[in-house]
């Protein structure tokens, strides 16, 4: 099962994915990355129905790339959610519609602020505190409704989402087993080993 | 039917041994009082049955029943809690106490859990100690005491309305003067009226008319009803707690 | 020889010069010139009007959130205002582009477009028009102001080409040369916002073919961030404030030259 | 489950004297998940008018950034600001078009429009999701609370509220609504227009002593 | 006669020609110079950059420009031309990505430049693109570097290294006679700088560099840089120069030695 | 429309199967009822029809029961044939009594309201929609029940498509002026309300008959055929394929 969380804190925001690809009730793989850096301050955390992510994520990918390069800066985080909003929009009613579910997490550059946005295959866009989706939601979100804190430093983010994970495998019969757990703050994105 | 399966059960599939009548009941608690009221239209889809089939029954001097949802089920349960109290009558000689009464109500539709009466029952009237009360019940028996409820096809509409007027929900009292614990009868009275005039503004299956039984606990002055047009008294001794009804016209259309 | 290549479609000369672009260039500088100035927070446009005359009826300019002074100064949209100097039919219509671009770009990506992603819009257009048949390029040259938050407040020109560049201070149209060394001289990189429109007056009662400025001949806007809210705000000017404006500086009509003659 | 109830929310506009009023929840939920308790569903079109978008939240930002889109475009077109009338009937032509394929949402509109005489007057309007207008007099309603939304108003609005008053009756009728609305809430905002000034004000501004309405 | 062949369209002209595909060649003649030259593992891109103007802000002055990670593009002619051909390119390196997962190769992006190129040589109604174009790149997985051309005809080829734009003749001359194979960073280097000084006149101020090392890895060198490089190459001229003088009078000396020997020998015994 | 299944078993072993199906459309006919002065009325068309097909042509769906009751029945009329000799042994074994005393009309309603009520609580419903009406003590009775047992009185009541046709123009009529009403008056507009039923409703037959009740008691008429003109319906223009 599917699992993604996200949350901002003091200049960062913190994104975490498992890392298991699932084909029926087999996992195939466990060391799959499915947060994507679409720019150097922007990250994507993606899930739902196999196909639909990897290949709307790439889309997603080039187009921002396409972006950069053609203006020299990148889009800033809120318009490349608006952006990736309707694409998803646009998707949901056409022949074919993205099953696919987002969490975006940005720095901007230009307002020095960290942003999150929680995305669903329908196109809802809001920006969020801190977000999840998938089944880890039902446990992680009542959590961060107690512990999340703007203010925090890395480590207390860290240290938050520890808990959600926790949590998770505590508690949900098909946890998956690992993370991939990136950060994107003033400096750019690196990943995190928890 | 070629698919035997789904032939040799036809009458299940076809048969719906319910339907919803429409109209709208509700009562409040006062202190030494209680007040019932439903509208009077029976309606089905988008036809008016009849504009007067009533909906509240006075079941002793001192409880009275409203009962909304399929009429036939209604009908049929005010009979047999009447012929339940009757019987209590005969077997001790008074009438059943009011919390006796819902409790009586529960059990009576629990009994039928698998195949439900489908009402909706609000019992309004003064308790033993002489308390206003209220009782609300689901159709299959989950029951409450409560100062006020209402239920039916406008429940949506009128309930948040009475959240507000009788239990002061998101109003701050002003300072040291708290909100108070019971309305007046003349404040709940034209509380009711407006609830059931919005209520038949905006849903079709409330209107034509209103009865509001009120129940005075005993020995309290009937200050409230006098001067309210049309009321009528229904208990005759005057002694004891005493049921009157008040009938007004709602819009017909 | 150059006859031949010089008219009806844009076309190579032998020379590899296209000289449609070169008469549509020359067509600007017979303009009314515009003038932009760039401070650290705002920015300052100027226009000399043409196009004048007692009975020209101005009252109805202004109207509404997307008004302009009439013929030079037009908002693109609410982050940047924009001078035009050329055929003023022409201009017409690449202002009507530009806010529709600036809306497919608002629509799009929900910001407001940046400003020289605005500007680079309106050049490839103008650059369709030197490079396909049948069209004549746009007799437009235009001075952005903007402002986003990329780069904040920022002043671009494009010509008929379809270039663009961003400056600090420049000018087009009629006597654009003398506006230039002018600025060159006079332009500091510190300079203020009222210096700017200091600036951008004096330098416009300069190179202005009449003797004396006043809203009839003058257009002016400003660009910069509301205060409250930190948005850009334009602010285009009415023909009173422009007069009572050039009354503070010194430069209304009642002292004729005086600016000029020290 | 309808799709109308997916996300859930509310919105709710009322006329007063020489006002009008629009209010709506804060909640963004997926079914009975509370995702967002800051979802803004009331944008505005012009210094005086505003809409209100409830249903399904995608259709919500859609439609918001759609009529955005084709009012700038009338204003470039018209250089005018576009009048709460007018726009109506941009709301319902731009819903129809999508007649069999439609936005779950029912809109609700609130905006102080010029009279010929240049004085401005109450208009409030709401339409179904295929952009049928029903123009009201006292209130209109839409969302997830909208039966209770109708059984609040129906009993405490009355002709012509002053801007506080109105205030009043418009945060107490959304808030009880609401209450009893297991999709909308969380917070609320309120937006009171009147010819000159608009005043905003989110859930927390509300309660304050001394605001409760007399019984 | 001419008149009816060159204009609107571009068509064969009775000798053969195709008159405005020549003419636009000239506007890239008229354009600033470009140079690139590739070295053992380095691909070098220079141009001479036109003064900016005191009050113009040199950030929107820009004549390399990216394609996509691993691929630049310097080019002499019509400026909006270039820009629009090359968001062309860009959209297709996304697109290239997207479709078969492969970043494009330098070859690939350069043919597709050139296809573009080439259509408005033949489409209806268009006269051609008046820019030429020098692509410098990896290709994914290779370290060898690419160095691309194309022109307004839409040919386009792989070079050690060329020039295009003003006096490109002079100074492809010039390398000609200097490149040699597997020049080293820092020779390919001094090589551009050197070649474009052949026709920049105004030194380092006026020119730009553009260093490609590996795949993705592009640096540009910033004033100071190029200026140590030209006043390298001018000591090395110097030098040179010196060298040359001291030869010479070093020949005159010996000359003079001789003759005064000669003369010597003259001298009384 | 319902489905009835026999199922023919020997030794415990299912044999066959036959598959009955059964038109309820007969519930779309309609009773008509109003009170007036000195009594109530009722009327029905004689038609029974399965589906599209008028099978029945003549069958009385209006029944005297005791002598001062009538029934009137839209829906199945084998069930509603079951409910009449429900009804006769009712009478018969009331009659035995000795006593004098009659069943009237509202005894008679409410018999017939647990009768269909037991029945769908059995969730096998008579498939009927009833009106009973009558006189008895100097007080007139009008009442409906139908297959879920719902009941309600009114002054006015039509079953099936009557309810929707015939009802707004018998309300119009009567509501309000119950006691003043003459039986000829009454009997105009039930004749009136009947024509505009047959008019407007395909499945029903310009034959019917009326019952009264009075004081006096019960009289049944002889089927009435209305004189009807169609000759209007050439000029109409725009139903169906018939556009121009």
């Amino acid at each position: 099962m599917e699992v993604s969380f996200a949350m901002t804190g003091k200049g960062y925001v913190l994104l975490a994915a498992d890392t298991t690809a699932v084909h029926s009730i087999i996992k195939v793989k466990t060391d799959v990355d499915k947060i994507k850096e679409l720019s150097p301050h922007l990250l994507m955390a993606y899930s739902g129905e196999p196909g639909d992510t990897v290949q709307f994520a790439e889309y997603v990918e080039r187009n921002i790339r396409l972006y950069q390069i053609r203006h020299t800066y990148p889009l800033r985080p809120p318009s490349a959610a608006s952006w990736i909003r309707r694409s998803l929009a646009e998707s949901l009613r056409s022949r074919n519609p993205y099953s696919v579910n987002l969490l975006l997490g940005g720095y901007d550059t230009s307002t020095y602020t960290p942003h999150l946005y929680w995305m669903d295959y329908l196109g809802t866009l809001v920006e969020v505190p801190f977000a999840a989706h998938g089944y880890g939601s039902y446990f992680a979100l009542s959590l961060l409704d107690r512990y999340h804190d703007p203010e925090a430093t890395v480590e207390e983010g860290l240290a938050v989402l520890r808990r959600c994970l926790d949590e998770v495998s505590k508690r949900l019969v098909v946890s998956p087993g690992k993370y991939k757990v990136k950060i994107v703050d003033k400096d750019g994105i690196r990943e995190v080993e928890l | 039917m070629p698919d035997g399966s789904f032939a040799s059960h036809p009458q299940e599939r076809q048969f719906n041994p319910y339907s919803e009548n429409g109209g709208t009941i509700l009562a409040i608690a006062g202190a030494d009082f209680s007040v019932i009221a439903g509208d009077t239209r029976q309606s089905e889809g988008y036809s008016i049955q009849t504009r007067y089939a009533p909906k509240v029954f006075r079941l002793t001097d001192r409880a009275v029943l409203a009962v909304n949802g399929f009429a036939a089920d209604g009908n049929m349960f005010v009979k047999k809690v009447k012929q339940r109290l009757e019987w209590y009558r005969h077997a001790h000689a008074k009438d059943m106490p009011l919390k006796a009464i819902a409790r009586l109500i529960q059990t009576m539709l629990y009994a039928q859990r698998f195949f439900p009466y489908y009402v909706y029952n609000i019992l309004g009237g003064i308790e033993e100690d002489g308390s206003g009360a209220v009782y609300s019940f689901d159709p299959v028996g989950s029951y409450e005491r409560e100062a006020c409820r209402a239920a039916g096809a406008a429940q949506s509409l009128v309930q948040p309305f009475l959240d507000n007027q009788i239990y002061f929900k998101n109003q701050l009292a002003a300072p040291n003067q708290p909100h108070p614990v019971h309305l007046p009868l003349s404040d709940v009275l034209s509380i009711v009226i407006d609830s059931f005039t919005g209520a038949t503004e905006r849903h079709i299956e409330v209107g034509d008319g209103l009865e509001i039984y009120v129940v005075l606990a005993h020995g309290r002055s009937v200050q409230g009803l006098e001067g309210v047009p049309g009321v009528q008294e229904l208990t005759t001794s005057g002694e004891g707690d005493r049921v009157f009804v008040i009938r007004r016209e709602l819009k017909k259309d | 020889m150059a006859r031949r290549y010089d008219s009806r479609t844009t076309i190579f000369s032998p020379e590899g010069r296209l000289y449609q672009i070169e008469y549509a260039m020359e067509a600007i500088s017979h303009a009314g010139s515009v003038l932009g100035v760039l401070s650290k927070d705002g920015i300052v446009l100027a226009a000399e009007k043409k196009v004048t005359g007692k009975l020209l009826d101005l009252s109805g300019s202004n109207q509404g959130g997307y008004g302009g002074s009439g013929e030079k100064i037009f908002m693109l949209n609410s982050n940047v205002v924009a001078g035009v100097a050329g055929i003023t039919a022409d201009a017409n219509s690449l202002v009507n582009y530009a806010r529709q671009a600036a809306q497919r770009h608002l629509f799009t990506y929900n910001e407001d477009i940046p400003v020289e992603v605005l500007a680079q819009r309106l050049c490839d257009l103008k650059q369709g028009y030197t490079q396909y048949g049948g069209l004549r390029p746009f007799g437009v040259s235009l001075l952005y102001a903007g402002y986003d938050p990329h780069y904040n407040f920022q002043l671009y020109h494009s010509d008929p080409s379809g270039n663009y560049s961003g400056w600090k201070a420049t000018c087009v149209g009629a006597n654009s040369g003398t506006a230039q060394s002018l600025l060159k001289q006079e332009y500091k990189d510190d300079i203020t916002m009222d210096g700017a429109i200091d600036l951008v007056l004096r330098v416009m009662s300069k190179t202005m073919d009449s003797t004396t400025l006043g809203s009839e001949k003058l257009e002016f806007a400003t660009l910069t961030l509301d205060p409250e809210t930190k948005q850009p705000k334009a602010r285009i000017y009415r023909p009173a404030e422009i007069d009572a404006l050039l009354q503070k500086q010194g430069l209304g009509k009642k002292e004729e030259d005086t600016e000029m003659k020290s | 489950m309808s799709i109308m109830q997916y996300n859930g929310g509310s919105v709710i506009a009322m006329v007063g004297k020489d006002c009008v009023a629009i209010a709506s929840d804060l909640r963004l939920g997926v079914q009975s998940l509370s995702i967002s308790s800051n979802f803004e569903k009331i944008f505005p079109v012009t210094d005086r008018l505003y809409i209100g978008l409830p249903g399904l939240a995608s259709d919500v930002t859609t439609l918001r950034e759609q009529f955005r889109y084709r009012v700038n475009m009338y204003t470039i077109k018209e250089e005018r600001e576009i009048e709460p009338q007018a726009f109506a009937q941009l709301v319902s032509s731009t819903l129809y078009e999508k007649r069999f394929g439609p936005y779950f949402i029912e809109p609700v509109i609130a905006g102080m429009q010029k009279t010929p005489s240049g004085s401005y007057a109450p208009f409030i309007a709401a339409t179904d999701l295929i952009g049928c207008l029903n123009f009201a007099k006292d209130f209109v309603v839409a969302g997830t609370a909208s039966e209770k939304l109708f059984g609040v108003a129906e009993g405490l609005w009355e002709p012509d509220l002053e801007a506080e008053d109105l205030f009043e009756t418009i945060s107490q009728t959304l808030l009880n609504a609401v209450d009893r609305d297991a999709f909308s809430g969380w917070g609320a905002i309120v937006h009171v227009i009147t010819k000159d000034k608009i005043v905003i004000l989110s859930s927390s501004a509300f309660i304050s002593p001394g605001l409760g309405l007399a019984s | 006669m001419s008149r009816s062949y060159d204009r609107a369209l571009t068509v064969f002209s009775p000798d053969g020609h195709l008159f405005q595909v020549e003419y636009a060649l000239e506007a890239v003649r008229k354009g600033t110079c470009a140079v690139g030259v590739r070295g053992k593992d380095v691909v070098v891109l220079g141009v001479e950059k036109k003064s900016v103007l005191q009050l113009q802000d040199p950030r929107t002055v820009r004549k390399v420009v990216m394609l996509d990670d691993h691929i630049c593009l310097a080019f002499a002619g019509l400026t909006a031309d270039g820009r629009v051909l090359i968001d062309k390119a860009r959209v297709e390196c996304q697109s290239h990505r997207l479709t078969v997962e492969d970043p494009v190769t330098v070859e690939y992006i350069t043919r597709h430049i050139a296809t573009i190129q080439q259509k408005y040589t033949q489409s209806g109604g268009v006269r051609p693109f008046g820019i030429s174009t020098l692509i410098v790149g990896f290709d994914p997985h290779s370290p060898r570097p690419r160095l691309y051309q194309t022109e307004p005809s839409g040919i386009y080829s792989e070079w050690k290294a060329n020039a295009i734009g003003r006096s490109s003749k002079t100074v492809r001359e010039f390398l000609e006679k200097n490149h040699k194979d597997d020049l080293s960073r820092d020779d390919a280097i001094k090589l551009t700088v050197k070649s474009l000084l052949e026709v920049v006149q105004t030194g380092a101020k006026n020119i730009e560099i553009s260093v490609m090392e590996s795949y993705g890895k592009v640096t540009s060198l910033d004033l100071a840089q190029i200026e140590a490089i030209v006043s390298d190459i001018e000591r090395e001229k110097e030098a040179e120069a010196e060298r040359k003088r001291s030869r010479l009078a070093a020949t005159a000396a010996g000359q003079a030695a001789m003759s005064q020997r000669v003369a010597g020998s003259e001298a009384p015994v | 429309m319902t489905h009835i299944t026999l199922t023919l078993c020997t030794n415990g072993q299912v044999i066959t199967r036959i598959h009955l199906q059964k038109e309820y459309n007969e519930l779309r006919t309609s009773v008509l009822a109003l009170k007036f002065k000195d009594g109530i009325m009722m009327a029905a068309d004689t038609l029974a029809s399965y589906g599209s097909l008028a099978r029945f042509k003549s069958i009385q769906r209006l029944q005297p029961v005791g002598s001062s009751t009538v029934i009137g029945a839209s829906g199945d009329m084998s069930d509603f044939q079951y409910i009449q000799t429900l009804l006769d042994e009712l009478t018969v074994e009331e009659f035995t009594a000795g006593d004098h005393h009659e069943l009237g009309p509202a005894e008679i309603h409410e018999y017939l309201s647990r009768v269909m009520y037991a029945r769908r609580s059995k969730m096998n419903p008579l498939w009927n929609s009833i009106l009973v009406g009558g006189v008895k003590d100097g007080k007139s009775f009008l009442a409906y029940v139908d297959l879920l047992g719902t009941t309600y009185s009114a002054s006015t009541l039509a079953t099936g498509y009557g309810a929707y046709i015939a009802l707004p123009l018998l309300r119009k009529a009567v509501e309000g002026r119950e006691h003043e009403l003459t039986e000829e008056e009454a009997r105009k507009i039930m004749e009136e309300s009947m024509k505009v039923l047959f008019y407007r409703d395909a499945r029903s037959l310009n034959k019917f008959q009326i019952a009264t009740v009075k004081e006096s008691g019960v009289t049944i008429s002889d089927p009435i055929i209305l004189e009807t003109a169609w000759g209007f319906a050439e000029g109409i223009r725009g139903y169906g394929a018939q556009t121009q």
